[in-house]
C-alpha cells in the first residue's frame, strides 16, 4: 500500500524534535464514566493554555480526544487510529481494563500512555510496562493516607466496617484502608469486609449488613451511582446519623447528586484546588468555574499534570521521541497544581499529595452542600516500594 | 397480515461468490487502510462470526439464546489462559474452542428443559452465571481489571504479535469457521433444524430425535462462538467479565436481524454495519447512541425483512413482469370461458 | 371483461343489495389470486361460492371483509362502499366473517370469546342467553378455557362469536368443518332461523354441497385459473349446467 | 377373517382436572383394518388419539402396539415404530416450501425405512436426486404436484392437508393415525384422498386407525366403526350394523344415514 | 432472627421495584406481545421526571404526588408517541423485529435522557414522611420500603382487576393474540393496542416515579431494571400480572438471602433462582403453556 499501510511506525520520528507536541486525550466521553472522563479534555485544554501563557514549553501542543467508551475494545482502536496519524503520547484513562488493554498497544506502536485515573495496581506492579506511567496516586497511597486522616481526624473511632464492590478494584482499595488502619490505628476492630454488587440497583443488604456490625467508622470503596444509591439507602436506615463515612474516590460526585441529603463525610481527591495555594492551582479553579459554574474535581488537575509531565519531559530531552520521552519521565520532579510530584524511575509510579476533604449537606448552600474542611496528605512516607511486576504487599491481616 | 421473511432459505449460488469476494477483500484489507481501520475490521469479523455461531441456533434451529456472549468470552479467556500456560498458538486455540462445546452441552442440558423465550431466559441466567463468576474469580481471570496481555506469540516462524500477521491469521480462520458453519446449515442436518425450528412436534412425529438436535446445534453453536472469542482475544489484548455480559449477547441478536435472518450472510453484513455505524458514530458522545438509534429505526421502517431481505425483494421485484407485482397496473384478463 | 362466464338470471332485486363486490382484484404480495370478482347478494338472501382447494373462496371472503393488506375494486356493504374501510369498521356496519380455521382466542374462556364482538355495532348484540341456546353444547362449557375445546366446539364458538354481533352480514368460511353430522344439521337449521329472524345476508364458501344448498339460494363457482367467477346463477341454473361442475369442481373424475 | 391386533387402547381413562373425558375405553384395531372412530364433537376421539400417538399421556389404561405397551411413548420412537399420524389442525413446517417439507420428511425416514437398511442420505450439501423425485411423485399422487415449490405458508387449507398427508405417508407407515384427515377438503380431494387411502390399504396391508366426520368416506372406507359418545364407546361394528344402530343416529348421526 | 427478616423484607423492597418495571412489561409483552426494550427508556426518564419536578416542588406529599403525575403523564405521551410513530409499524414484521424496533427505540430515549439531564449521578428528594424508619418488632425498616412494597401491591391488585374483570383486558388479550380474527369481530385493535402500549408506558412512569427517592438516577438507569423486570415477566408466566409480582418477590428474595447467607460465594442468587424456577417449571410460574 502506498497511502496509509497498517503497519505503524514508532514515536522515533523526524517530528520528535520540533513541530507540535501531539497528545492524544483518552476517556470515556459518553456513558456514565463520562463523568470523569469528560474532564480530561479540560484540564488538558487549561494546561495548554497555562504552557502558552507562561512559557513553559516553545513547542506546541495539539490535543485529540478519544471516546474509549469505556470499553477497552473501543479503546484500542480509537488509540490506534491516533497512532496511524502518528500520536504517540496519550494521557487519560478512567477504567482500569482500559489502561491495561493500552499498556500492549502503547508498546507495539512504541507510544507513551500516562494514566491520570486508572487505580489497578497491576498498572505498577504486575502489569508494569515500560511505556505505561500513572500520574496520580493509587489505592495503596491513597487509601492508607485515608487510615490516617482517620486517626487525626477522629481518634475516638475504634471499630471500622469497610464495604466495597465486589471486584478487584473493590477489594484492593479496602485491603489497602486496612493495610493503614494496622500501622496507624493498631488497635482499632476491623469488621469483617462487606463485598457489595457492583453496578447493582440495590443496597439495602450491603447496608443493613453494615449497620448490624454497629461501627464508629465506615470505609467505603463504592463509587459514582453506586455510592449514591448505596448512601441514599442506607441514610434512610439512619446509618449516617453517628458513624464517621470514610469514602475513597467519590471527590464532589455524591455530594452533587445528594446536596442537602449528603452524609457529613471525608473523601479523597485527586487534587483539591482548595488544598493548594498556588497560581496553577488558582489557574484551574478560576477558568474552571467561569465556564461551568462549579468547582473542578480531581480529574480536571490530573489530564493538567500529566501534560504538564509530557511538556516537561520534553523540554528536559528536547525531544518527545518515545525513547527520550520514557527516559525524561522517569524519574522527573515536576510542578503540579498539587506541590510538586515525582515520577519514581522504577515502577512509573508517581509520588504526591494526597488530598482529603470533608463534605455535608447543607440546606441554604447554593450548590447542597458544603466544604467543611481539608486535608492534605504526603505521599511520600506512605506509598509502597517501587517492585515492578510483582504484586503489592498489603502487609499481614488485609486479607479478604 | 404480512409474515416476513418466511421463505425457507435456499442456498444460492452467489453466496459463494460474494462470500469468496469478501474473503479476498478483507484479506487484502492491511494494503489498504490504517492498523487502526484494519483493527476494527478484525473486530468485526469475529463479531461476524459469533453473529453467524449464533444464526445456526436463532435462525436455523429456531432457538434464541441470551446468553451467547458467554461462550465468546470462554473462547477468549481460555485462549489467554492457555497461551499464558505456554501452550503454542493452535493449540491454545484447539482448547479454547471446546470451551465451548462442552459448557454448551451442559448448559444445554438445563436450558433445552424449555423453549421459546423460556429458553433465551435460561441461557441468559447461565451466562450471567459466567460473567459474575468471570468477575469474581479474581486469581485466575483478573476480575474486574480483565485477564489481561493476551497475545498469540510466535508459531512456525509465524510472528502472531505482528498486528497485520494475526490480522491475516484471524481472517482465515474466521473464514474457514464460517464456511464450516455453512456447510452444517445447508446439510442434511441444518435442514432437520429448520424443521425442527418450524415445528418441533411434527418433526418429532416424522420421527426425529429433537432434544437431541437441539442440544447439538447448541453445542455446535456454542463452539464457534467460543472459536469467535479466541480470535477476539489476541487481537484485543485483553477479556473483561463485560464481553459475557447480555449487552454482548445482544449485539449478535441485533446484527442478524439488522442484516436478516432468513440468509446465511444476513449476520455477516449486520456485523460489519454495525460496525460502520459504531466507526461513524464514535466521536458523536451522547449523541452517537441517538445516531445509531435513528439509523436502526430507518432500516426498520425501509427493509423490514433487515438489510438482506430488501436485497432479495429487490431482485425478486426486477425478475417479475411490473405488471405482476403492481396491483394498480391494468390486469390483462386471463379468464377462461367455460364452454371452449 | 373478456370471459364468458355463464351468467345466471339475477335472483335480487336492485336497490335491495346488501353485499356486493365490483371488479375485485386480490394480492399476496405479488401474486395476484382474485382477478376482477363481480356478484352482488341482495338483503336476507344467501350465495354459496364454490371451487376447487385453492381456487380463491377464502381469499375472496377474506378481502371482503378487508384482511388483505392489497385489494382493490369495491366492496358493496348495505349500499356503502368499505373498500378503504379497516375490518373493525366493516364490523362495525354489520360485516361479520367466519374464519375456516376458527381462529378462536385461546386463553381466554369461552364467554370471554363471546364478549369480544364489539359493543359499537350498528344493531344491538344478541343477549349471551340467545346464543348459548343456538348452541347448548357451548353452554356447558362457559368458563373453559377456549384453546382446549374440541375441534367442533371451537367451530360452534367460532360461529356464535360471529353471530353474537347480529351481523346484516354473514360471511361463512366452510363452517362445517369438523362438526358431527347431526350437528351440521342443527347448523343448517340455525343459520335458516338466523336468516329469517335477522333478515340475515350469508355468503358461505363451504365444500359440501347440500349444506349450501339448504342455506343459500345462489351459486358463484369460482375457477383458480382465471381467478375469477365463471358462474353465477340459481341452484337450478347451477344443475341445468352440468358443465361447470365437470370442469371446475371435477365432482366425479376420480370417482368409481 | 380375524387378524392380528395391530392397535389396541385397553381401558383408557382420561380426566381434565375433575372433568371426565374419557370413561374405560376399549378400542382394538386389526392389523390390515381401517378402522373407523366417529362420534359427537367433544366426544373426546382426538382426545383419544393424542393418548394413542403418545402426545398426552391417559389417566389410566394401556396403549398397546402389537402386544406390546406403548403407553406414553416418546413421538420419534413411535414414529419408528411403523406407526404415522396427521393432527387435526395441520402441522406441517410452514416457513419451507411443500419440496422442503417433503425433503425433510424423507430424509428423516430414510433412517430406517425399507425395514432398517439405511438409503443413501446424504449428510453434507443438498439432497441426493433420489429425494426431490420422490417428493415430486408423492405429491402426483395426491394430485398436488403443482404445488412442488410453494411455501406452505401460501397454500389454500384444503391443500396444507394434503401436505401433512405426503409428510406422514413419507413414512411410509404400517399404522396410519387420521384424525379428520378430510376436513376442509373439496369434494374432489375427498375421493383423491380416499382412492390413495384405499390403494395403500390394499397394496401395503396398511393399518388405518381414522377420525372423520365424513360418513360417505367413512362409510366407503372402514371395515370396522367404532362410536365414541361422552367418552364411552356406545357401539362398535362392522359400518352396516353401525349405521342402523339407533343410539348412533340419536347421538351422532342425525338424518345424514339414511 | 432480625437478620433473616431484614434479609426478607430488603428482598421483598428490591423485588417489589422490579415488579413496578415489569407490572408495565407484562402488559405490553405478556399481553400484547410487544417485547419492548424501549421500557426501561420510559422508566428511567419517569424517574428523571420524578426528580426535576421534585426538586423544583420540594419535599411535601403534596409536591410528591404532583411530580408523580407529571412523570406518569410523560412516561404516558411518550408510550403514545412511540406507539403511534413505529411501534405499529413492527406488528406486521416477525416477531424478532420488536427486539431491533424497540432496541432502536431504547438508544433514541436514553440519549435523549442524556443530553436533557447530563451524565452525572442525581438523587430525587423522598417526602419527609418516606425519610426514617419504622419499628416492626425486631427490626427497623424504612419508610421507603414499606411505601414501595404498598405501591406494588396496589399496582398488581389494580392491574389484575383490570385485566381479568373488565373487558379491556380480554380485548387486549385478543387483540395482541389474533389481530384479523378481533378486527372481524369489531374491535379497534390499533386503538386497543395504542392504549395497551399508553397503559404500559404509564405504568412505567409510576415505577420510575417510585423509585426515583431510593435509588440514584444515572444514565443507565432503565439497563439497571430492564433485564431484571423482563426476567420476571417470564419468569411468571407471560401475561400473568400475579406470576410477575411472585418472580420479581421470589428473584429479591434469592438475591437478599443469598448476599445474607453466602456471602464468599459469587453472588449468582438472582441466576440460580432463575434458573430453578424454569427447569421445575418451563413454562413460567403461572403461565399456560405458550
Ligand atoms: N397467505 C398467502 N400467501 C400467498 N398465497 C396465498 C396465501 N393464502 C392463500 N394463497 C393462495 O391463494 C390461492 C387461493 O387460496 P384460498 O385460500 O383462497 O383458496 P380456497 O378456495 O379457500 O381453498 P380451500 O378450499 O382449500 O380452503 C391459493 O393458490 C393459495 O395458494
Ligand atoms: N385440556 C383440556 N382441559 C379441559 N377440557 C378439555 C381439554 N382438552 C379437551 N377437553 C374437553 O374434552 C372433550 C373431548 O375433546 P376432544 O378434542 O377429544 O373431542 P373430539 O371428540 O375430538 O371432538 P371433535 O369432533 O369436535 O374434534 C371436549 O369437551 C373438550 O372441551
Ligand atoms: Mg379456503
Ligand atoms: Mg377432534
Amino acid at each position: 500500500g502506498c497511502g496509509g499501510s497498517a503497519v505503524s511506525g514508532g514515536g522515533g520520528d523526524e517530528a520528535a524534535a520540533d513541530g507540535p507536541i501531539r497528545i492524544g486525550v483518552v476517556g470515556p466521553m459518553s456513558g456514565g464514566s463520562a463523568l470523569f472522563g469528560a474532564e480530561f479534555p479540560i484540564g488538558a485544554e487549561l494546561a495548554v493554555q497555562w504552557l502558552e501563557e507562561n512559557g513553559g514549553t516553545d513547542r506546541e501542543i495539539e490535543l485529540t480526544t478519544v471516546d474509549d467508551q469505556s470499553d477497552p475494545e473501543v479503546a484500542v482502536a480509537g488509540v490506534r487510529e491516533l497512532t496511524d496519524q502518528g500520536v504517540h503520547i496519550f494521557i487519560g484513562t478512567v477504567n482500569s481494563p482500559v489502561a491495561l488493554a493500552l499498556g500492549p498497544v502503547m508498546q507495539q506502536t512504541d507510544s507513551v500512555l500516562l494514566t491520570t485515573a486508572a487505580h489497578a495496581m497491576e498498572v505498577n506492579h504486575e502489569n508494569f510496562n515500560e511505556h505505561v506511567f500513572r500520574v496520580t496516586d493509587n489505592p495503596y497511597m491513597r487509601q492508607r493516607a485515608q487510615a490516617q486522616l482517620a486517626t487525626e481526624v477522629a481518634p475516638d473511632v475504634d471499630s471500622w466496617s469497610l464495604v466495597g464492590p465486589d471486584h478487584a478494584y473493590g477489594v484492593s482499595t479496602m485491603r489497602s484502608f486496612m493495610s493503614g488502619l494496622n500501622d496507624f490505628a493498631p488497635d482499632a476492630t476491623i469488621n469483617d469486609p462487606i463485598l457489595a454488587p457492583f453496578g447493582a440497583s440495590d443496597y439495602r443488604n450491603a447496608m443493613s449488613s453494615v449497620m448490624s456490625q454497629q461501627p464508629e467508622g465506615v470505609f467505603s470503596a463504592l463509587y459514582a451511582n453506586d455510592a449514591v444509591t448505596a448512601y441514599q439507602q442506607a441514610q434512610a436506615m439512619g446509618l449516617w446519623e453517628n458513624t464517621l463515612l470514610m469514602d475513597s474516590a467519590n471527590e464532589f460526585f455524591v455530594a452533587r447528586a445528594m446536596k442537602a441529603q449528603t452524609p457529613d463525610h471525608w473523601t479523597a481527591f485527586h487534587w483539591y484546588h482548595g488544598a493548594y495555594d498556588n497560581e496553577m492551582s488558582t489557574f484551574i479553579a478560576e477558568n474552571y468555574m467561569e465556564e461551568h459554574g462549579v468547582e473542578p474535581t480531581g480529574f480536571v488537575g490530573e489530564a493538567f499534570s500529566a501534560v504538564l509531565a509530557v511538556a516537561a519531559a520534553a523540554e528536559a530531552g528536547g525531544s518527545t521521541a518515545t525513547d527520550d520521552l520514557i527516559e525524561n519521565l522517569e524519574g522527573l520532579e515536576w510542578e503540579t497544581p498539587s506541590g510538586e510530584r515525582l515520577m519514581r524511575a522504577e515502577d512509573h509510579q508517581t509520588v504526591k499529595d494526597v488530598n482529603f476533604v470533608r463534605l455535608r449537606g447543607c440546606e441554604t448552600c447554593p450548590e447542597g452542600f458544603e466544604v467543611v474542611e481539608t486535608r492534605t496528605i504526603d505521599g511520600t512516607d506512605i506509598i509502597e516500594p517501587a517492585t515492578p511486576g510483582e504484586a503489592v504487599d498489603y502487609g499481614p491481616e488485609t486479607e479478604i | 397480515m404480512t409474515v416476513l421473511g418466511q421463505a425457507g432459505r435456499t442456498r444460492s449460488r452467489w453466496e459463494g461468490v460474494a462470500a469468496l469476494v469478501l474473503v479476498v477483500a478483507l484479506l487484502l484489507v492491511p494494503f489498504m487502510v490504517t492498523s487502526s481501520i484494519m483493527f476494527r475490521v478484525g473486530a468485526a469479523v469475529t463479531a461476524a462470526l459469533l453473529a453467524l455461531s449464533l444464526n445456526l441456533l436463532f435462525g436455523t434451529t429456531g432457538l434464541i439464546s441470551f446468553g451467547h456472549a458467554a461462550f465468546f468470552a470462554l473462547g477468549g479467556y481460555a485462549i489467554g489462559l492457555a497461551l499464558d500456560a505456554g501452550l503454542s498458538w493452535p493449540l491454545a486455540l484447539l482448547l479454547a474452542c471446546l470451551t465451548g462445546p462442552v459448557v454448551g452441552g451442559l448448559f444445554s442440558t438445563v436450558a433445552l428443559r424449555a423453549s421459546g423465550i423460556f429458553f433465551a431466559i435460561l441461557t441468559l441466567g447461565l451466562g450471567e452465571i459466567i460473567r459474575i463468576i468471570l468477575l469474581q474469580w479474581t486469581e485466575v481471570t483478573g476480575g474486574d481489571n480483565g485477564l489481561s496481555g493476551i497475545s498469540a506469540g510466535t508459531w512456525l516462524g509465524l510472528d502472531l504479535t505482528d498486528p497485520v500477521v494475526y490480522y491475516w491469521v484471524l481472517v482465515v480462520v474466521a473464514s474457514l469457521g464460517a464456511a464450516a458453519l455453512r456447510m452444517i446449515t445447508y446439510s442434511r442436518f441444518g435442514r432437520t433444524l429448520n424443521a425442527i425450528r418450524e415445528d418441533d412436534v411434527r418433526a418429532a412425529y416424522l420421527g426425529v430425535p429433537v432434544k437431541r438436535y437441539r442440544a447439538a446445534s447448541f453445542t455446535i453453536s456454542a463452539g464457534f462462538a467460543s472459536l469467535a472469542g479466541a480470535l477476539f482475544a489476541p487481537l484485543v489484548g485483553l477479556m473483561v467479565p463485560a464481553n459475557a455480559g447480555w449487552a454482548r449477547s445482544a449485539e449478535p441478536i441485533l446484527a442478524t436481524l439488522l442484516g436478516g435472518v432468513n440468509s446465511f450472510f444476513g449476520p455477516v453484513l449486520g456485523s460489519g454495519l454495525f460496525a460502520t455505524l459504531d466507526y461513524l458514530a464514535r466521536d458523536l458522545e451522547s449523541w452517537r447512541i441517538v445516531f445509531t438509534g435513528a439509523l436502526l429505526l430507518l432500516v426498520i421502517l425501509v427493509a423490514p425483512g433487515g438489510v438482506m431481505g430488501a436485497v432479495r425483494s429487490l431482485l425478486d421485484r426486477r425478475r417479475k413482469p411490473a405488471t405482476e407485482s403492481d396491483p394498480g397496473a391494468a390486469v390483462a384478463p386471463t379468464g377462461e370461458g367455460v364452454s371452449r | 371483461m373478456s370471459t364468458e362466464a355463464i351468467q345466471g338470471q339475477s335472483a335480487t332485486e336492485p336497490g335491495s343489495v346488501a353485499f356486493a363486490l365490483g371488479d375485485l382484484h386480490a394480492y399476496y404480495g405479488s401474486s395476484h389470486v382474485v382477478k376482477g370478482l363481480n356478484f352482488e347478494v341482495g338483503r336476507g338472501h344467501g350465495m354459496a361460492i364454490l371451487g376447487r382447494n385453492g381456487a380463491g373462496k377464502s381469499t375472496t371472503l377474506r378481502s371482503g371483509m378487508g384482511l388483505l393488506a392489497k385489494t382493490t375494486g369495491t366492496v358493496m356493504l348495505n349500499g356503502t362502499d368499505v373498500q378503504r374501510e379497516s375490518p373493525y369498521k366493516r364490523a362495525r356496519r354489520g360485516l361479520a366473517l367466519v374464519f375456516e380455521d376458527r381462529r378462536i382466542f385461546p386463553g381466554l374462556t369461552v364467554t370471554q370469546n363471546l364478549e369480544v364482538p364489539s359493543q359499537k355495532t350498528a344493531s344491538k348484540q344478541l343477549a349471551l342467553d340467545d346464543v348459548y341456546d343456538m348452541f347448548p353444547l357451548l353452554a356447558g362449557m362457559r368458563t373453559r378455557d377456549a384453546g382446549r375445546l374440541s375441534g367442533g366446539e371451537q367451530q360452534m364458538l367460532a360461529i356464535a362469536r360471529a353471530v353474537r354481533a347480529r351481523p346484516s352480514v354473514l360471511l361463512l368460511d366452510e363452517p362445517s368443518e369438523g362438526l358431527a353430522p347431526r350437528i351440521v344439521e342443527d347448523l343448517v337449521d340455525t343459520i335458516k332461523d338466523l336468516r329469517r329472524q335477522l333478515s340475515l345476508t350469508i355468503v358461505v364458501a363451504e365444500h359440501k354441497q347440500w349444506f349450501s344448498r339448504e342455506v343459500t339460494e345462489t351459486v358463484g363457482v369460482l375457477a383458480s385459473e382465471s381467478g375469477t367467477m365463471v358462474f353465477q346463477g340459481r341452484w337450478d341454473e347451477f344443475d341445468a349446467h352440468p358443465e361447470v361442475a365437470e370442469r371446475y369442481l371435477s365432482l366425479g373424475t376420480n370417482h368409481d | 377373517m380375524n387378524r392380528p391386533v395391530a392397535l389396541a387402547a385397553v381401558s383408557i381413562a382420561k380426566n381434565y382436572g375433575v372433568t371426565p373425558v374419557l370413561r374405560d375405553v376399549n378400542i382394538s384395531v386389526q392389523q390390515g383394518q381401517i378402522h373407523a372412530l366417529i362420534g359427537p364433537n367433544g366426544a373426546g376421539k382426538t382426545t383419544l388419539f393424542r393418548i394413542i400417538s403418545g402426545e398426552i399421556d391417559p389417566t389410566a389404561g394401556r396403549v398397546q402396539l402389537r402386544g406390546d405397551d406403548i403407553t406414553g411413548i416418546a413421538p420419534r420412537l413411535l414414529t419408528k415404530r411403523g406407526v404415522g399420524r396427521n393432527f387435526q389442525v395441520p402441522r406441517v413446517f410452514n416457513g419451507l416450501t411443500v419440496e422442503e417439507n417433503l425433503t425433510i420428511a424423507l430424509e428423516a425416514a430414510d433412517r430406517w425405512r425399507n425395514s432398517g437398511s439405511r438409503r443413501d442420505g446424504r449428510w453434507v450439501g443438498s439432497p441426493r436426486s433420489w429425494v426431490r423425485e420422490e417428493a415430486h411423485q408423492r405429491l402426483e399422487t395426491l394430485g398436488i404436484p403443482q404445488l412442488f415449490e410453494r411455501p406452505v405458508a401460501e397454500l389454500a387449507h384444503g391443500d396444507r392437508k394434503l401436505v401433512e398427508l405426503a409428510l406422514t405417508l413419507a413414512q411410509e407407515p404400517s399404522i396410519l393415525l387420521l384424525d379428520e384427515p378430510m376436513a376442509g377438503m373439496s369434494p374432489d380431494e375427498v375421493l383423491r384422498c380416499a382412492d390413495v387411502l384405499a390403494r395403500l390399504h390394499a397394496e401395503t396391508d396398511l393399518t388405518v386407525l381414522l377420525v372423520e366426520h365424513d360418513m360417505e368416506t367413512v362409510f366407503r372406507l372402514a371395515s370396522q366403526v367404532s362410536v365414541l359418545a361422552d367418552g364411552v364407546v356406545i357401539a362398535s361394528g362392522e359400518p352396516d350394523q353401525v349405521r342402523s344402530d339407533p343410539a348412533v343416529r340419536e347421538a351422532y348421526l342425525g338424518k345424514a344415514a339414511s | 432472627m432480625a437478620e433473616f427478616l431484614l434479609a426478607c423484607i430488603n428482598g421483598l423492597t428490591s423485588g417489589s421495584i422490579v415488579f413496578l418495571v415489569a407490572a408495565g412489561l407484562t402488559l405490553v409483552f405478556g399481553i400484547g406481545g410487544v417485547l419492548n426494550f424501549a421500557h426501561g427508556g420510559v422508566f428511567a426518564i419517569g424517574a428523571y421526571t420524578m426528580y426535576t419536578v421534585s426538586s423544583q416542588l420540594g419535599a411535601s406529599w403534596w409536591a410528591f404526588a404532583v411530580s408523580a403525575l407529571v412523570a406518569i403523564a410523560v412516561a404516558a405521551a411518550l408510550g403514545a408517541i412511540a406507539e403511534v410513530l413505529f411501534v405499529r409499524k413492527f406488528y406486521p414484521l416477525r416477531h424478532e423485529y420488536m427486539l431491533l424496533g424497540t432496541y432502536a427505540l431504547l438508544l433514541i430515549l436514553d440519549g435523549a435522557l442524556q443530553l436533557i439531564w447530563g451524565l452525572d449521578p442525581k438523587s430525587s428528594p423522598a417526602p419527609r414522611g418516606l425519610r426514617d424508619s419504622v419499628d416492626l418488632g425486631p427490626v427497623s425498616v424504612t419508610s421507603l420500603s414499606l411505601f414501595i412494597i404498598a405501591v406494588a401491591l396496589l399496582a398488581l391488585g389494580g392491574l389484575y382487576y383490570w385485566l381479568q374483570r373488565t373487558s379491556f383486558g380480554h380485548l387486549a388479550k385478543a387483540a395482541a393474540h389474533d389481530r384479523d380474527a378481533a378486527m372481524t369481530l369489531g374491535v379497534n385493535v390499533p386503538f386497543v393496542l395504542t392504549g395497551v402500549f399508553i397503559v404500559g408506558s404509564m405504568l412505567a412512569g409510576l415505577a420510575g416515579a417510585v423509585l426515583a427517592p431510593a435509588q440514584a438516577l444515572q444514565p443507565e438507569l432503565g439497563n439497571l431494571f430492564i433485564i431484571q423486570a423482563f426476567v420476571a415477566v417470564v419468569l411468571g408466566g407471560l401475561g400473568s400480572v400475579a406470576g410477575a409480582w411472585i418472580a420479581a418477590v421470589i428473584l429479591g428474595l434469592a438475591d437478599s438471602l443469598w448476599f445474607t447467607y453466602l456471602p464468599d460465594v459469587p453472588q449468582v442468587g438472582v441466576f440460580v433462582a432463575l434458573i430453578a424456577i424454569l427447569v421445575l417449571k418451563p413454562t413460567g410460574l403461572m403461565g399456560a403453556k405458550a
